[in-house]
């Protein structure tokens, strides 16, 4: 347990590079999908300026404390993943945080910053931002089921529910992920991930179109930029548990930026090709496909 | 001393010297009516002392000089004096009751009543069979008189039918008598046991003839509409006297000549007995009348005494003292309800409501009600107690299971009426009248329950021990209810804390105990606290609430299974009338009454299978129990799950929790169901791991723990009701313990005290502050309320950080119980429940959001613009509870280290510290580090928000951009209503109320049945007596047939 | 016509039941059980020469003071029941003028009923008969004396009077038996006299002449009041 | 003999039970329990009959003697007893048949069911 | 000699039992009831109880008889 201030340091330049390398995967997926679309697409440093004219906005709304925190609540989601992740197999400096805790706590964890966010959202009073909450929430008590199920199969596979040990059980090359060695807890972890990242079909929760406002409109300025901010920490950092528990974690940043852009690539790619489900659509799926792959994930391993 | 013999002479003197009164001095005459009832009941009174405190030798009393069998003769004994005891103070009292009936009849009637007396005195005493015919002929005529007090109608209906059954019974009896006499030689009762002449054909039958009139005359089921006519009809006060003299006589009788054919008869007086019990308690199921009601009450009593008689020869040496106990409650509590009957007058169970203008007598109501279950601490529950140990001894598991049933079905009619009473409108028609002669018999009565049933507690193995003083702290509450709530509260925080400071002196080394007492004692002091915000006297509520807070104290402090068992029900009791103290909780009163009842049966069961497997009577028992060890097991768990509200036993939770007051509710929810985890964690202590039933059990309950966590919480999902809400949520957090108990591991045991110790925590938060907020702004729906952050920031506060726990994010101590839970899962192999369970966790964000979202958050109502913040009376016990939050989820270790070591000694350990951090052989979690890491962090991010920040803008409430126009009426702006419908439509059908829809159709099974079979009963009095032909031509055909 | 049936099969039960105590009755030969010792020693311990008034006053005393008692409840209810209901409208028949024949023997033979039905209770330890049947023999001619007179009010003032305290004297030779012999009801209270003469057997003919009285007093009571009533005048 | 007055006893008690529970009149009825109870007296006091002896009246104290030449005077004290409770609840049972007509005018048992179930 | 008595005793009051019961005027089954009380108390006779012959024929057939018929008046009377 190490609480230094150089530990402190190390996981701080961690973040830095999370977050940059956050940003422009999703500038680079927004350009592929403008590129399938045959749109031109926007630059890639696109994120940045956004994020800089957020940060820089004056005018600034709040509804409340709730509504103030819930940014805050939400950012420290996204970090605290981070934070409990050890990112880079087998370095010191990059473990982060992860001696506080197991798999388990990253699982829960997650919950943290989407409380968070409901909340706020929940006090800007606005009428959609119940309607997009409740629908995230139901659909992600299901996306959640496949994952839980992958999970436990994993437990079973390596006996461990600690991160850097299943990743050093990957350890050995390419066919020892558990890609591999575990297909299907694989298969159903990658499409809970689908509905995790909440790109098509499963982003009636966000509904881009039907609900234009909501909490984005309502959050703006420095809120949203704090939100962008956590959007790009959470998406590389989910993406690097995946990762860690699918494809035998990264050993170096090259290796971890290439494997979750792959990662999050999949997500995007489906979301090309499927239209968006209802919610009690999605809910069912969940329920149905990725949890019985999951069960007998479980099942091969008694 | 005076002979008994002058009970007889004087009473029939008195009677004929009544007859030379003229009949306009009737003044005179009910004076020296009392003076006779006065003087017999002095006579059996002064025998009984003698034998008890003199221990006086048996006195035979020969009328005319010769000795038995040449004359008749009488006995005073032990049994006789307490009877003829009983009788004659019921006779008195009767008497005083009626006083003004007798007068306006004139001074016949009272010569009736005097007669009637003396001849149940007779018929006790007399140990000559022809003249218990005579004397039996002469309580039939009398009754069949009495009846006529009552000035309806009807009265001379059911007197002819008394008179034409009697008249069938005593010739038939007749019969017996001669023809016993033929073969034995003799009247006496005692040569007659003697002679054995059931080896004679025609002296068997004799003794059917003589058995079926003896049985006859106590009215089986279903051969006695006649009797059960003579109840309805007559005035209470008369009815009264035949529930509880009559029905003593006659037992008596059948007591005495039990010998008369030996074992071979027993088991028919069990069978009728049993089929009597059942058989009137299901028809009591169907009236309406009181006084039908408490006939077929009567009778069914009547038929359980019977079966202990018939079951006297396994029984034993306890056979006195079980049927005394029961006869005794029998005895007093029918007396004072028909009596209460006869003061209330109404004609339906409904007009009961207004015993509440008179809350005493409300309270004497309750009292006979309780006795007559056998609730402790009442002499049927020792009773019925002793009764099911020694069945269970002698592995009669039907006949248990028959008296279990029966008295199940009886609580059924009992508390609807004793629920009518409390929660209906006070009938505005019904005048009670206060007259002392009505009054002080009931009084006299209810006193004899209580005072009868601390005698009797010794007699019972284990008995000696009950720990009255938190029940005299109860009754001294009783005396104390006019005081203002604010001295009461002050008196009972201080009774409590006091208590339990000497407690844990007692509880050293048993790190257990402590923590429940600190939950149930702690949690009283905390939950009381809110009581502070009351005014007025609340009348009635302190004593309900510490009889709840004493029977959880006595469940710790027991050392055996009948204190264990006694204090279960006191609680039981207590919090009964806590819950339906609630605005419409009637019904649910009445549901959760009749589940713990349902369940304390179950556990009765089980304590005696323990019991008989080593004749222990600790608790200790329970660890090596023999005898259909899987069953006993099963039904101990199902006893306890019915507290907890598992699953399929749960119905009752959502109603009782949700109406009940809103100081009410986190004692019955974050207390009260902590008492069913208590006795599942002991159970499972001493059951074990390795017994194969016990393992297969364990599985199950698993499994149930499961399901009913996924129910319990997807329940709450749906629901508007905040109160509800959280009540659905216990169910969850219930399932989630029962769940990690039945896991058998340390670790699981671990995470079962974090769930309790969290649950705990949070749900009296929630309930506290949500209560208070309910009953603030007058609605429990949550779509109605909104925006309430502005108004009660500080209630806000403590709901987020509950939500928090139950959700069990990290920092927070719920996070704890999660992560030992999925350690515990995985190590077991529990796999597919820990995922259903896991599924079920994420449900409860769904409800966890709706409920901090519908009431705080969102658009404030027009009606709630001046609402203030909740009492700080509720407020300080929730933050207290936060800052126990606050503690546990930062130095989790501290905690539990030390429940791990204990459990240590009953499991493998599972689970390491090294400093703060836990390892298990999956993982490690370091609970202290997370909140340092988390708080760090996020003071970190929210400095970098507000450096961030510019100059903030507050806006006004309805400033959203909505649709380009900005809302006006909040109603349109606060989504709260359903909202998780699309969620519904795809899971809806796991909510699909199958529990509910099983539990009602076994109910109305159940009253179908009873109203089938009542069509018997079709008032025509030749039918009725058919039927007594029918009972005997069967009776014969079976006992005798072959013959 | 089921329920006929069905009464036809009980009754077809119960004779079978019947059948089996017929079967199994042999008629006694010889005197036995309680029989035997009343015979050898009844008229000796009672002096009485009717062994069964021996029975029926002093050995089972207490079952005739029931007895008296269940007549004396039947005349009590009888008396209230009817009395219940006063007001009620009871249409009579216009009263029959009874014949003077009848009148006047009843003067005659009134008189001599009851000196029977003394005769019958005082020699009831020597006799056949005793109380209930002199009682009942009273009360007959008490029937007479109606029948001879339909309007005529029993007074109901004597009638209680004699039944009252013939009840109480019963009682109270009862407790003297307890005082001066052995128990309650015990006739040896006074000495047993010599066997077979009229002032013999002890308290016996006292105790019967008191039940008789009682007797005739309650049927003569329960018979005045269904009477009584039945002649009620519609006012 | 005696056989055939038990048998004729027995008899009525049956005919008496016919009558209580077939007849519809209330007095027919009552009717029924005279004869029941006739019955059971019969029953009973055949019961003590010793055969050929004389009934229980002696005229010398001699114990020898008496015990051979009487019948059983238990159970005809027995029924002297019970024919006198007899017609008390006869009485009694006649009266409240009195007070059943006066209040419904008939004395048809199927119309006294004012209490039921 | 005794025998036949006894069988024609038997017979009448059988007789007299079903006549009380199943005939259609009541005072004629009163009668009949009184019929089958003294018959009784003849049998009692032959049983060799005289006392209770003696009680059987003026309470059973004598007394009760006439209540029967006071009572059977009294319903006339109410009838009319």
């Amino acid at each position: 347990m190490d609480y230094s201030i150089t530990k402190f340091l190390w996981t701080l330049l961690g973040l830095f590079i999370v977050l940059n390398w956050g940003m422009l995967m999703s500038s680079t997926m927004r350009r592929i999908g403008a590129r399938v679309s045959g749109r031109f697409g926007i630059p890639w440093y696109q994120p940045w300026i956004d994020l800089t004219k957020l940060y820089s906005l004056k005018s600034q709304v709040s509804h409340g404390a709730m509504f103030f925190l819930g940014p805050v609540f939400r950012l420290m989601g996204g970090v605290g993943i981070f934070l409990f992740l050890p990112i880079i197999y087998g370095s010191d400096h990059w473990s982060n945080y992860s001696f506080s805790g197991d798999l388990i706590l990253i699982l829960y964890f997650q919950f943290f910053g989407m409380l968070g966010m409901a909340l706020g959202a929940g006090e800007g009073g606005h009428p959609h931002s119940a309607i997009g909450i409740s629908r995230g929430l139901s659909q992600f008590t299901t996306i959640e089921v496949p994952m839980t199920l992958a999970v436990i199969s994993l437990a079973i596979q390596y006996q461990t529910l600690s991160i850097s040990d299943i990743v050093a059980a990957q350890q050995g090359g390419f066919t020892t992920w558990t890609l591999w060695t575990n297909p299907l807890a694989t298969a159903a972890g990658m499409l809970s991930l689908l509905g995790a990242f909440g790109h098509s079909p499963f982003n009636l929760v966000k509904a881009p179109n039907e609900i234009p406002i909501g909490p984005p409109t309502e959050y703006h300025g420095v809120f949203l930029g704090v939100l962008r901010t956590n959007g790009a920490i959470l998406h590389v950092a989910e993406a690097a548990l995946f990762m860690n528990l699918f494809f035998g974690g990264a050993t170096n940043w090259v290796e971890l930026i290439v494997k979750t852009f792959l990662i999050y690539f999949w997500s995007v790619f489906v979301g090309t090709v499927f239209p968006r489900f209802r919610i009690e659509q999605s809910v069912r799926w969940f329920l149905k496909v990725p949890t019985i792959i999951g069960i007998i994930a479980i099942i091969i391993f008694l | 001393m005076v002979a008994p013999i002058y009970i007889i002479a004087v009473a029939l003197g008195l009677a004929f010297l009544l007859g030379l009164l003229k009949s306009s001095s009737t003044n005179l005459g009910s004076l020296l009516m009392l003076a006779g009832l006065a003087f017999i009941a002095f006579v059996s009174g002064q025998w009984l002392y003698e034998f008890l405190i003199n221990g006086r030798a048996t006195e035979m009393i020969f009328t005319a000089g010769f000795k038995p069998p040449f004359s008749i003769n009488l006995r005073m004994g032990m049994q006789e004096a307490l009877l003829t005891t009983m009788i004659n103070a019921a006779g008195l009292l009767s008497g005083l009751y009626l006083i003004d009936t007798l007068k306006k009849t004139g001074i016949n009637s009272m010569t009736v009543l005097l007669v009637f007396v003396m001849s149940l005195n007779v018929i006790v005493m007399t140990r000559d069979i022809f003249n218990l015919f005579v004397f039996l002929e002469i309580s039939s005529i009398a009754t069949a008189g009495l009846v006529l007090l009552s000035s309806k109608g009807n009265a001379f209906q059911a007197g002819m039918k008394y008179l034409i059954a009697t008249g069938i019974i005593s010739g038939l009896f007749l019969i017996g008598i001669i023809f016993s006499y033929l073969y034995a030689g003799s009247l006496n009762i005692d040569e007659l046991n003697a002679a054995h002449i059931m080896d004679i054909k025609g002296g068997a039958i004799a003794i059917f003839i003589i058995y079926v009139s003896v049985i006859l005359e106590l009215k089986p089921f279903p051969a006695n509409g006649w009797g059960i006519d003579v109840y309805t009809a007559a005035k209470p006060g008369f009815s009264a006297l035949i529930s509880s003299g009559t029905a003593t006589a006659g037992l008596y009788v059948a007591y005495k000549l039990l010998p008369l054919g030996g074992e071979t008869w027993l088991p028919y007086f069990t069978i009728i007995g049993a089929i009597t019990f059942i058989g009137s308690n299901l028809m009591g199921t169907r009236q309406q009348n009181p006084n039908r009601l408490l006939g077929y009450s009567s009778i069914s009593q009547v038929g359980l005494l019977l079966m202990i008689l018939g079951l006297s020869n396994q029984l034993g040496d306890n056979t006195l003292f079980i049927a005394f106990s029961i006869l005794i409650s029998h005895y007093a509590a029918k007396a004072g309800l028909f009596w209460l009957s006869g003061i209330v007058k109404s004609q339906n169970l409904e007009g009961w409501a207004v015993l509440r203008k008179q809350p005493f007598m409300l309270f004497l109501f309750g009292t006979f009600i309780f006795a007559l279950i056998g609730f402790p601490p009442f002499p049927s529950f020792f009773g019925k107690w002793q009764l099911i140990m020694e069945l269970a001894t002698q592995e009669n598991y039907l006949w248990m299971t028959l008296i279990l049933t029966g008295s199940f079905i009886e609580a059924i009619y009992l508390f609807k009426w004793l629920g009518f009473a409390i929660k209906l409108d006070v009938p505005s028609n019904i005048v009670m009248k206060f007259e002392w002669n009505k009054y002080l018999p009931v009084y006299l009565m209810a006193l004899t329950l209580y005072v009868i049933g601390f005698y009797v507690s010794p007699m019972v193995e284990g008995g000696a021990f009950i720990n009255y003083i938190p029940l005299l702290f109860v009754l001294a509450l009783f005396a104390l209810d006019f005081l203002p709530v604010f001295v009461k509260n002050t008196i009972s925080i201080a009774g409590i804390i006091y208590y339990m400071v000497d407690l844990f002196s007692q509880l050293e080394n048993d790190l257990m105990r402590q923590i429940f007492a600190v939950i149930f004692l702690g949690g009283a002091v905390l939950t009381l606290m809110a009581g502070y915000n009351k005014k007025g006297t609340r009348a009635g509520f302190y004593p309900m609430a510490l009889m709840m807070f004493a029977g959880l104290t006595g469940i710790i402090e027991a050392n055996s299974m009948l204190e264990f068992f006694f204090s279960w029900e006191i609680m039981t009791a207590g919090s009964y009338f806590l819950i339906i103290r609630g605005k419409r909780s009637m019904p649910h009163g009445y549901s959760y009454m009749l589940f713990s009842i349902g369940g304390a049966y179950a556990l009765l069961f089980g304590f005696a299978l323990a019991y008989a497997s080593g004749l222990d009577t600790t608790i200790a028992a329970l660890g090596h129990i023999t005898q259909l060890t899987t069953l006993a097991y099963t039904l101990l768990a199902v006893g306890f799950m019915t507290k907890t509200a598992s699953l399929g036993l749960h119905i009752w939770l959502p109603g009782a929790h949700g109406e009940a007051e809103s100081d009410v509710s986190p004692m019955v929810s974050a207390i009260l169901l902590k008492a069913g985890v208590f006795g599942l964690m002991l159970l499972f202590l001493y059951m074990g791991t390795g017994t194969e039933g016990g393992d297969k059990l364990l599985y199950v309950l698993g499994w149930v723990g499961a399901l009913t966590t996924l129910v319990g919480n997807l329940g709450a999902v749906f629901q508007e009701d905040a109160k509800r809400l959280l009540a659905y949520s216990s169910i969850g957090q219930l399932g989630y313990i029962l769940f990690a108990v039945s896991i058998m591991t340390q670790l699981g045991w671990l995470a079962g005290f974090t769930y309790t110790i969290n649950h705990f925590m949070f749900k009296a938060i929630l309930f506290l502050v949500i209560g208070g907020i309910v009953v603030k702004l007058g609605t429990h729906n949550m779509y109605e309320m909104g925006g309430m952050i502005k108004k009660m920031p500080f209630s806000f506060i403590a709901v987020l950080i509950s939500i928090i726990v139950i959700g069990g994010i990290p920092p927070l101590s719920g996070f704890a119980g999660k992560w030992l839970f999925y350690h515990a899962i995985i190590q077991k192999g529990w796999y597919f429940q820990g995922a259903v369970i896991f599924f079920a966790g994420i449900i409860a964000f769904l409800y966890l959001f709706k409920l901090i979202h519908s009431v705080f958050l969102g658009q404030l109502k027009d009606n709630h613009r001046n609402m203030k913040e909740i009492s700080p009376w509720i407020l300080i016990p929730s933050y207290l509870l936060i800052i126990g939050i606050m503690i546990f989820s930062a130095f989790p270790q501290k905690i539990l280290q030390p429940i791990g070591e204990m459990l240590s000694v009953y499991f493998p350990e599972s689970l390491h510290w090294e400093g703060t951090k836990a390892y298990t052989s999956l993982g490690y979690w370091d609970g202290t580090t997370i909140m340092i890491v988390v708080m760090t962090a996020f003071i970190l991010l929210l400095g970098w928000l507000v450096l961030m920040s510019k100059k903030i803008k507050k806006v006004e409430q309805f400033n959203i951009v909505y649709a380009a126009e900005r809302p006006f009426r909040p109603e349109t702006t606060h989504v709260s209503y359903n909202i998780y419908a699309g969620y519904k439509k795809a899971v809806g059908f796991l909510v699909t109320p199958v529990v509910e829809i099983f539990w009602d159709s076994m109910s109305a099974l159940l009253f179908d049945f009873a109203g089938w079979l009542r069509r018997i009963y079709s008032g025509n009095m030749q039918n009725y007596a058919l039927h007594v032909v029918l009972f005997i031509v069967v009776f014969y055909l079976i006992a005798l047939g072959g013959l | 016509m089921i329920k006929k049936l069905l009464i036809v099969g009980l009754l077809t039960g119960l004779a079978f039941m019947f059948y089996g105590l017929l079967i199994s009755y042999n008629g006694n030969e010889t005197l036995t059980g309680l029989g035997s010792y009343y015979a050898q020693n009844g008229a000796r311990e009672v002096g009485a020469a009717n062994l069964v008034s021996a029975i029926v006053v002093t050995y089972r005393g207490l079952d005739t003071l029931g007895e008296v008692t269940i007549l004396f409840l039947a005349a009590a209810i009888i008396g209230f029941v009817l009395k219940l209901k006063k007001d009620e409208v009871v249409e009579a028949r216009p009263v029959r003028e009874t014949s003077e024949l009848l009148t006047s023997a009843s003067q005659v033979i009134v008189p001599v009923i009851f000196l029977v039905g003394v005769y019958i209770f005082i020699n009831g330890h020597l006799t056949p008969g005793g109380g209930f049947q002199g009682g009942a023999v009273i009360a007959s001619g008490v029937l007479l004396m109606l029948l001879a007179n339909p309007t005529m009010h029993i007074s109901h003032n004597i009638v209680a009077t004699i039944e009252s305290i013939s009840g109480i004297a019963f009682v109270a030779i009862g407790i003297l038996g307890i005082v001066l012999a052995g128990g309650f009801l015990d006739n040896r209270l006074l000495p047993l006299g010599e066997f077979g003469t009229l002032l013999s057997a002890g308290a016996i003919p006292l105790i019967y002449i008191f039940i008789g009285l009682k007797v005739g007093a309650e049927l003569s009571n329960i018979i005045g009041t269904i009477s009584y009533n039945q002649n009620e005048k519609p006012n | 003999m005696e056989y055939i007055i038990l048998i004729s006893g027995f008899l009525l008690v049956l005919i008496g039970l016919w009558g209580i529970l077939s007849q519809k009149n209330l007095i027919k009825i009552i009717l029924g329990f005279t004869v029941f109870n006739t019955g059971i007296n019969i029953v009973m006091v055949t019961v003590g009959y010793v055969k050929g002896k004389t009934a229980p009246i002696l005229d010398v104290i001699s114990p020898e003697e008496a015990l051979t030449s009487i019948v059983d005077p238990v159970p005809q004290a027995l029924v002297l007893t019970a024919i006198v409770i007899g017609l008390g609840v006869t009485a009694l049972m006649l009266v409240y048949a009195l007070k059943l007509y006066q209040d419904k005018k008939t004395l048809d048992i199927n119309n006294f069911k004012d209490l039921k179930w | 000699m005794f025998i036949a008595i006894a069988i024609i005793l038997a017979i009448v009051s059988i007789a007299g039992a079903i006549m009380a019961i199943h005939h259609k005027k009541l005072s004629v089954a009163i009668i009949a009831s009184g019929l089958v009380s003294l018959t009784a108390s003849v049998m009692f006779l032959l049983l060799a109880a005289p006392d209770v012959a003696l009680t059987e024929a003026s309470i059973g057939s004598g007394l009760t008889t006439i209540i029967f018929f006071y009572a059977l008046n009294k319903i006339r009377n109410n009838h009319d």
